[in-house]
């Protein structure tokens, strides 16, 4: 039973019903037991599921549950399958969803809303469990949409203040515009290759297709436009800063270390098709180059604790994204995987962090904390060196086999390697900015504020703690997935470029400490610069993004729905109606009530008679 | 004869219903209750193959009726009436339920004139002899204009006018029409009939199966609706009671949906394949158009019912794809826009019976006092927005997928219209039930019988996201039929 | 025979037709409007006549006192009218019936 | 004898047997003379009434046997019997004497109520009332011009008298008194001007006998005379451009005379209009055609718009008479199909006759001749104080609307369906617009009826309720026949459409 596909997205969605139809009347310790626990099993079984596959890459395991929908030669089956990939995937989703569910009992404790909210997070592995294991893509949209919606939900999960619904709502919005493009990329993909199953599809697409043909550049950029909502990605980012609205361990579980990750993975499943277009692929590279370099900006720039590392999520991302394009597939897999370990660990100990501080988002406000939050000082640490690739810990190895990979490809290889570089420095510096202030100098405020934790919360960070650190040492399962000799054991690269690529960052963290740690240098000062100014008020601004689509979008739908808020088809009949009501008033009047005027149209009407009867 | 005991039981029925009112005044909507239920039980019969072998239909019944004007009764059911019919039933239940303590004035006229509907509705689904079809087809409007009438909000007088004469405007065009094309089916074969099966095979010139399509397209358009035909729903939708939203937005506007795939195709194959581009271009303006019309609203039911539009658009969209995946779409997206805009004017009439208007700008924060309400609401409007596992993505994504084959750009642009779908789902949603509580804290939270009645359509919603298959398993041959009739088949050649 | 032609005899129908009906329209006074009428009927019991002579056949002259009867049927029932029209509005003024109207 | 000698090669002996065709009009006849005996005996309204009643039913009976075996006689060949050059005796007289006599006797019985509670000489009306019969069933069933003014002036006289009938009455008497000269100012000019008319038709074909008529060589004074003829048709139809009078002789006129006005006024004209047209073949002439089909769609749409807003329900009643006789001459002006476009005109006329007698009747029932009631605001809320005779009205409305389950809707289909067959879509697009627009007013007196009547303001229009007494036995009687009839003829049509077909067929 336990090899079932299937019934590892249903233990979290059983856990899902329970809570939810028990509508919250369940005894906390209840929820916690159902909510954590049905994770909890879920990830025994992925670990039962992935080890075989972990020792030998190229099992794969397929199972159909039954046919979800069929109608004459379009088929979409509920089909599970896990190879190499998704071994990761589920792993991940499982192992760190597991952890960050035990945290949340601990972290929510006080909610009113407990239930619901364990409830949703189910729902939520169990959505993301289904995207990673379909075997179509009908399917995997399912899964894909339901995790948006688990997000929207969360984000906006304290509804009473109206910007968190906000915050929601853009985020589902702005992924929204991504799924579109998806499902017309879904519709373009059966219409061409009369299946949505991904196995037959990347083979329809290796032999129907030529490489660079027009569908499969089609096909890809319109995937592709799916993976950038999803993942943060310019153009469609600026939602996950907001995001940021939600619960802290949502921000853990949902906007760090999987869902956003999912657009990583959908290209990584259907990496076939973009192989058939590099010019595709390349723009992915580029993306992610933009991406990471425009977060990497922003983020030295924030002040909310839990914005900088949403930032700096959008930037991993582009990292990841880097990879994709530049065709190093496991290596981004490897990153991805890695990042959700140091990612998921820094938002916990942030999340710490503002539990314990009442709420406090504004890191200028915090400061000389690593007394009063050990652990949460010990997380961060790790997290940030993880972060900043830090050589040896998790984030180098991911880290430097993108770089290596980009600097491998022809043509553009090297600027997409020193622009990869370039966002490593920032990483160093916004990383350490955010440890150097919060745990380091003078405390802003002289309270003394004991840390929140206990068992629920201090376990995770620990376990989190220790992948973050080791986490370089797994190998992830991916070769045979993607069938490409990995380009980084390569011996053409120089030590030279090692050296720099172990360097940088430290240069960033060295920065960042002359700034933020020494205090030898002062941002203030920098800022009173004006063109430091503008681009700082631009780059907090996330480059300006949010207005413009302000002004690009929004304001435009705003006034269009406005402009004809009553429907001026509906004034067509109104008017007509008027016609006939003013036909009606002309007409009354001939209705004098006079005799001679009748009699006057009586012979009239004699008249006009003869003469059309003489006419026609 | 099994359909004709639908029929019966709810013409029966309404009436029995009204004249107990004189015994109690309970025992209306407990009568009314009893006899959709009763009427719904030959269907069971007829889901396993039906009771007549001899044709293609699952049940039919024929007997002179006004044979000087060849004129038939004539009734019959295949997989798709049946699905409708099906529908009708489920939320004809649905329609007493969100009546029960709304409607407490005239009890026992208001279940007959809700049974006369039902049963109208029922007969539009089954009837195959065209006079007797346009003759449903008004007879449903009857009983519902009184429902506007009668039981309305404020402003019922125009709203129920309005409902009536777009109705009737465009029904004259459909009997201009349907009397055209027995005329030249008399012409060619001398006899005289409006038997569905005789007039398919009238053999029409171009010119004329062009304006007997329109007649026949303009009066199901009206009803679906579909831009530009659309502007009486919003004002019969916000007028009419809960119960009269209900059966609208559920069961009526898919009468127009059904009358295009089960007349306006078959009938005038060519023409209608001509019109393809004109159907689908309507059909994507009124999803966008619709849809942000919905965003400027403030009266909560006006909106819903744009959205209404918006999404009966990709009705259209479906049936003119000229395939059965769109043509399957459309029915998918029928029923469960059916069971969705059902619950969600449920709500609203809910939350009018509560609050006393349907304003949202004096909503808000209602999640607080009536979490099951906000859960439900949230439910349905996430079905509206067309989230993958519930019935309306099913309908959407096959009605896309089969357009996409026809016209790319049309099922492109359609598809955006499930981003202005998300905008308005969740603005109203925020509108309503998030934000901070307003002074009307105080709001009752759903009762058992309601908890019920919606229950009954998320499962029902959630079956049809999940297993489509056991809905499109009963269109699937009638809508297969009629794409393998004949004239259907070369229209299909020439197309591609 | 020196027969006046048809035409000839039809127009003066004709003439006396249009008097009877200006007569209608412009009097004010209902017992003109009565008069008036009475001219409108004779003028169609000529052209009767006339057609009548035309076919040498005596339908036209039948007709004509038919219309004689007619026109005094007519008369009598007005004049009655006209008598209560007195009693009420103390006017034979025709403009007085205006009441009803729209 | 010259009329005789030029017609000798019809049927022209005045046998018994020829004249027992004629026997509705001799009870008629006969009963007019007793009734006048009884009243100058003593006065009694109910003896009186009975005595006309009994008339017209027996009337009605003979007509109806007739009509049968006429119908059984008549298989296919049209079996016409004229009954000196005066008369014409065939299906469709007799159809249209039978109908007639219902339409009569219903307004006979509903008129007793009506008047019942009147203080003095109300019996004369029923003598009118027979009167005014007598001049219907004989110009419905008259051959020769010479009929046709007798049955027209025996009707136009009769009628004067009876829309003067309440010309005593303190409240009412004055709109009574100009309902009256109106309609017989305009009236006296219609009739000279169709006389003249048909002067000048006599002058150009020689022939007073409808039979004889063609239309074959149209001379331009021939032309004239039918278009004057026309005129004066259109004129007691109330077609436009001659439909002023109607709303304010409606308003005028006592309920019983304004019934009889809008129905068997409308009847007997329509089948002299339908025997002229289909024998002097006027409608082949295409300049005739487009004339009439011009009338045809102006009285639509005119007499649909006047309706829009009206308030006062006889008038509103009038004005969408002046829209149906439209529809009427659209069936008539779709002769392709002859028999078919010529039953429909039947069917058409028969419902409209019964449709507006029930809705004069539900009228009735709240008014006397002593107090009218037609403001249409006085029937707000109706239907829950009053539920059947609103469910009645109702009936009646949607039966004017065509919309089914009612004989209108039935009626209408027939005619779209020969306006189809005929390809007439200019005249089927008129009739769609301005059913759509007549819809409009016709709901509206539904939605007044439906009004909840718990509003102050509302209460203070309301009209006491006529309680179903003895007088109003007939009355509600009249109702209940009617409106089974108009929801009979909506769902099982086919007797009476089998009724027209032979009706049609046999002429």
């Amino acid at each position: 039973m336990f090899d079932s596909l299937g019934l590892l997205p249903f233990l979290p969605f059983l856990g899902f019903l329970i809570l939810f139809l028990s509508g919250g009347g369940l005894p906390r310790r209840i929820v916690a037991v159902v909510g954590a626990g049905s994770i909890g099993l879920a990830f025994l079984q992925a670990l039962l599921l992935a080890l075989p596959v972990i020792e030998n890459d190229s099992l794969v395991s397929q199972q159909v549950i039954y046919s979800w929908m069929s109608v004459g030669e379009f088929e979409s089956k509920f089909g599970l399958y896990l190879d190499g990939l998704s071994s990761v995937m589920i792993l991940v989703i499982t192992g760190v969803g597991f952890l960050i569910h035990l945290y949340s009992t601990g972290f929510m404790r006080d909610d009113p809303s407990y239930s619901r909210f364990f409830a949703i997070m189910n729902l939520f592995v169990s959505s993301m469990l289904v995207l990673v294991l379909a075997d179509n893509l009908l399917l995997l949209y399912l899964g894909w949409e339901g995790v948006g919606l688990c997000s929207y939900l969360l984000i906006g999960f304290w509804y009473s203040n109206p910007s968190n619904g906000y915050a929601a709502r853009k985020a589902f919005v702005t992924t929204r515009v991504g799924d579109t493009s998806m499902a017309i990329g879904l519709l373009l993909l059966f219409t061409q290759l009369g299946s949505l199953n991904i196995e037959e599809l990347m083979n329809g697409a290796e032999t129907q297709w030529g490489l660079g043909s027009g569908y499969a550049v089609a096909a890809s950029l319109l995937l592709l436009g799916g993976a950038v909502g999803k993942s943060a990605q310019l153009p469609l980012q600026t939602w996950l800063p907001d995001a940021m609205a939600g619960p802290t361990p949502i921000s853990a579980l949902i906007h760090a270390a999987t869902m956003v990750t999912a657009g990583v993975y959908l290209i990584a499943r259907t990496h076939t098709l973009f192989e058939l277009a590099p010019d595709v692929q390349l723009l992915v590279a580029f993306i992610g180059l933009a991406t990471l370099l425009m977060a990497g900006f922003t983020a030295m720039t924030q002040r909310d604790i839990k914005r900088i590392l949403a930032y700096s999520t959008i930037s991993q991302i582009g990292y990841m994204f880097l990879g994709l394009g530049v065709g190093a597939w496991s290596a981004s897999v490897f990153h991805l995987m890695t990042h959700a370990f140091f990612k998921a660990l820094l938002f916990l100990a942030a999340g710490t962090v503002i539990l314990s501080l009442h709420h406090e988002h504004d890191i200028f406000k915090m400061g000389g904390k690593r007394k009063q939050l050990p652990i949460a000082f010990a997380s961060f640490m790790i997290g940030s060196l993880a972060l900043a690739a830090f050589p040896f810990t998790s984030g180098y190895f991911s880290k430097d086999e993108i770089l290596l990979a980009a600097l491998a490809i022809e043509g553009p290889g090297l600027w997409l390697w020193i622009g990869g570089v370039v966002g490593a420095f920032f990483t160093g510096i916004y990383s350490f900015r955010l440890v150097f202030v919060v745990f380091f100098g003078e405390s802003a405020d002289h309270h003394d504020d004991k840390e929140v934790t206990g068992f629920t919360m201090a376990f995770p960070l620990m376990v989190l703690m220790v992948f973050a650190l080791l986490g370089g040492f797994i190998h992830p399962p991916t070769d045979f997935v993607f069938s490409v000799e990995e380009a980084h054991s390569e011996h053409s690269v120089s030590t030279l470029i090692h050296a720099i690529m172990i360097a940088v960052p430290l240069a960033g963290i060295g920065v960042s400490y002359l700034f933020y740690g020494a205090r030898l240098w002062s941002a203030d000062r920098l800022l009173e610069y004006s063109l430091a100014k503008k681009l700082h008020g631009y780059w907090f601004s996330g480059w300006g993004f949010d207005a413009l689509y302000r002004g690009l979008f929004i304001k435009p739908l705003l006034g269009l729905a406005d402009l004809n808020r009553r429907d001026f088809i509906d004034s067509i009949v109104a008017t007509i109606v008027a016609v006939s009501e003013a036909g009606n008033g002309l007409l009354v009047r001939f209705q004098s009530g006079s005799l001679r005027w009748y009699v006057l149209s009586v012979v009239g009407g004699v008249a006009i008679l003869l003469t059309l009867g003489g006419l026609l | 004869m099994s359909i004709l005991w639908i029929l019966l039981i709810l013409f029966v029925g309404g009436v029995v219903a009204w004249i107990s009112e004189a015994i109690n005044k309970q025992l209306p909507r407990w009568l009314a209750l009893s006899s959709v239920i009763l009427a719904m039980l030959p269907l069971v019969s007829l889901m396993d193959g039906g009771d007549d072998i001899s044709s293609a239909w699952l049940s039919s019944l024929n007997t002179a009726w006004i044979p000087s004007l060849g004129i038939q009764f004539s009734l019959a059911v295949d997989g798709l009436s049946l699905l409708l019919i099906g529908l009708t039933g489920f939320l004809g239940i649905i329609s007493i339920a969100s009546a029960w303590e709304e409607i407490n004035s005239r009890v026992g006229f208001f279940y007959f004139n809700l049974l006369w509907t039902l049963a109208g509705v029922v007969g539009v689904f089954t009837a195959v002899d065209l006079f007797l079809f346009f003759f449903f087809w008004e007879v449903m409007l009857i009983p519902m204009y009184f429902i506007i009438a009668i039981w309305g909000h404020e402003n019922r007088k125009y709203a129920a006018t309005k409902f009536f004469l777009f109705t009737q405007a465009t029904g004259m065009l459909l009997l201009m029409s349907l009397l055209g094309l027995a005329y030249f089916n008399w012409k060619a074969t001398g006899v005289l009939s409006f038997a569905y099966e005789d007039l398919l095979a009238v053999d029409l010139a171009g010119d004329v199966e062009r304006w007997l399509m329109l007649g026949f397209f303009v009066a199901f358009a009206t009803k679906l609706p579909s831009v530009p035909f659309h502007s009486w729903l919003p004002d019969a939708h916000s007028q009419a009671p809960t119960a009269g939203s209900v059966l609208l937005a559920g069961v009526l506007l898919k009468t127009g949906a059904y009358g295009l795939i089960r007349f306006t195709l078959p009938l005038f194959p060519n023409a209608s394949s001509e019109f393809t581009p004109v159907a689908l271009t309507l059909a994507v303006i009124s999803i966008l158009y619709c849809a942000k019309l919905a965003l400027a609203q403030t009266d909560l039911k006006r909106l819903i019912a744009y959205t209404s539009v918006s999404h009966m658009g990709f009705v259209l969209l479906g049936i003119y794809a000229w395939n059965l995946i769109g043509l399957q779409g459309a029915v998918m997206t029928m029923l469960a826009h059916g069971l969705s805009a059902a619950a969600l004017f449920s709500l609203a009439g809910g939350l009018q019976g509560r609050l006393h208007t349907r304003d949202l700008r004096k909503m808000g924060g209602f999640w607080l006092a009536s979490p099951k309400m906000a859960v439900t609401a949230m439910f349905f409007s996430i079905a509206a927005l067309g989230m993958p596992g519930l019935g309306n993505f099913v309908g959407e994504f096959l009605s896309l997928l089969g357009v996409f084959s026809v016209s790319v750009s049309a099922a492109a642009i359609a598809a955006l219209g499930m981003i202005l779908a998300a905008v308005y789902s969740l603005w109203v949603m925020q509108a309503v039930f998030q934000g901070e509580s307003t002074a009307t804290s105080g709001l009752q939270d759903l009762n058992r019988r309601e908890m019920l009645a919606y229950g009954a359509m998320m499962f029902g919603l959630l079956v049809m996201g999940f297993f489509p298959n056991l809905f499109l398993v009963f269109s699937d041959s009638a809508i297969s039929g009629l794409l393998s009739l004949d004239q259907l088949v070369a229209v299909a050649k020439g197309r591609w | 025979m020196n027969e006046i032609p048809l035409e000839a005899g039809l127009l003066l129908a004709t003439i006396l037709f249009a008097i009877g009906l200006l007569g209608v329209m412009t009097r004010r006074n209902i017992v003109f409007v009565l008069m008036s009428l009475e001219i409108m009927l004779n003028s169609a019991g000529l052209a009767f006549v006339l057609a009548g002579a035309r076919w040498g056949s005596a339908d036209g002259q039948i007709m004509f006192l038919m219309i004689l009867t007619l026109a005094a049927s007519e008369v009598a029932v007005g004049l009655g009218l006209i008598i209560q029209m007195y009693k009420k509005f103390k006017t034979v003024d025709i403009d007085v019936l205006s009441a009803l109207k729209g | 004898m010259d009329v005789l000698q030029k017609t000798e090669s019809l049927s022209t002996a005045l046998d018994w047997a020829s004249l027992k065709l004629l026997l509705p009009h001799g009870i008629i006849a006969a009963v007019i003379v007793l009734l006048m005996l009884a009243i100058a005996i003593k006065r009694n309204h109910f003896s009186a009434t009975l005595i006309s009643t009994a008339g017209l039913i027996s009337a009605s009976v003979v007509a109806s046997i007739q009509l049968v075996s006429q119908l059984l006689a008549a298989n296919d060949a049209a079996d016409r019997i004229f009954v000196t050059p005066l008369f014409a005796v065939d299906s469709m007289s007799v159809f249209f004497v039978s109908l007639l006599c219902f339409s009569a006797l219903a307004i006979a019985i509903s008129a007793y109520a009506y008047f019942s509670r009147a203080q003095e000489a109300k019996e004369e009306f029923q003598l009118l009332l027979l009167l005014a019969t007598l001049g219907a069933i004989t110009l419905a069933s008259a051959n020769h011009f010479a009929s046709v003014i007798i049955g027209l002036e025996m009707l136009s006289m009769a009628l004067y008298g009876m829309i003067a009938y309440r010309i005593h009455m303190t409240n009412g008497g004055a709109a009574s008194l100009e309902g009256a000269i109106k309609y017989l100012v305009l009236s006296a000019v219609a009739t000279a001007t169709m006389l003249f008319g048909t002067a000048l038709i006599y002058a150009e074909s020689g022939t007073l006998v409808m039979n004889e008529l063609s239309s074959g060589t149209a001379s331009p004074i021939l032309i004239a005379g039918f278009v004057m003829l026309i005129a004066g048709v259109a004129f007691k139809l109330s077609l436009v451009p001659f439909q002023l009078w109607t709303p304010d002789v409606y308003q005028g006129g006592p309920l019983p005379a304004v019934a009889f006005l809008a129905t068997l006024g409308k009847v007997a004209v329509v089948a002299f209009l339908i025997r002229l047209l289909l024998i002097s073949g006027l409608l082949t002439v295409y300049a005739m055609w487009q004339l009439i089909a011009l009338v045809a769609v102006a009285s639509i749409i005119i007499g649909n718009l006047l309706a829009l807003r009206q308030t006062n329900l006889k008038r509103l009643l009038a004005f969408s008479s002046v829209a149906h006789m439209g529809y009427l001459l659209v069936a008539i002006l779709s002769s392709s199909l002859s028999t078919d476009s010529f039953a429909a005109a039947l069917l058409y006329i028969t419902v409209y006759s019964l449709l507006s007698l029930g809705a004069f009747s539900c009228i009735s029932m709240v008014s006397s001749s002593e107090a009218e009631v037609d403001e249409l605001a006085n029937f707000a809320g109706l239907f829950w104080r009053d539920p059947w005779l609103a469910a009645a009205m109702s009936l009646m409305m949607f039966g004017l609307a065509g919309i089914p389950l009612t004989a209108g809707f039935i009626a209408k289909f027939k005619v779209f369906f020969v306006g189809v067959s005929a390809a007439e879509w200019g005249l089927l697009i008129a009739l769609i617009v301005g059913s759509v627009i007549g819809l409009f007013y016709y709901l509206r007196v539904i939605f007044t009826m439906l009004m909840q009547s718990d509003s102050e303001e509302l209460l203070a229009e309301l009209i006491p309720l006529r309680i179903v007494d003895l007088d109003s036995t007939g009355l509600v009687i009249v109702i209940a026949a009617t409106s089974v009839a108009v929801l009979l003829l909506g769902v099982y049509p086919e007797p009476v459409l089998q009724l027209m077909d032979r009706v049609a067929t046999g002429f």
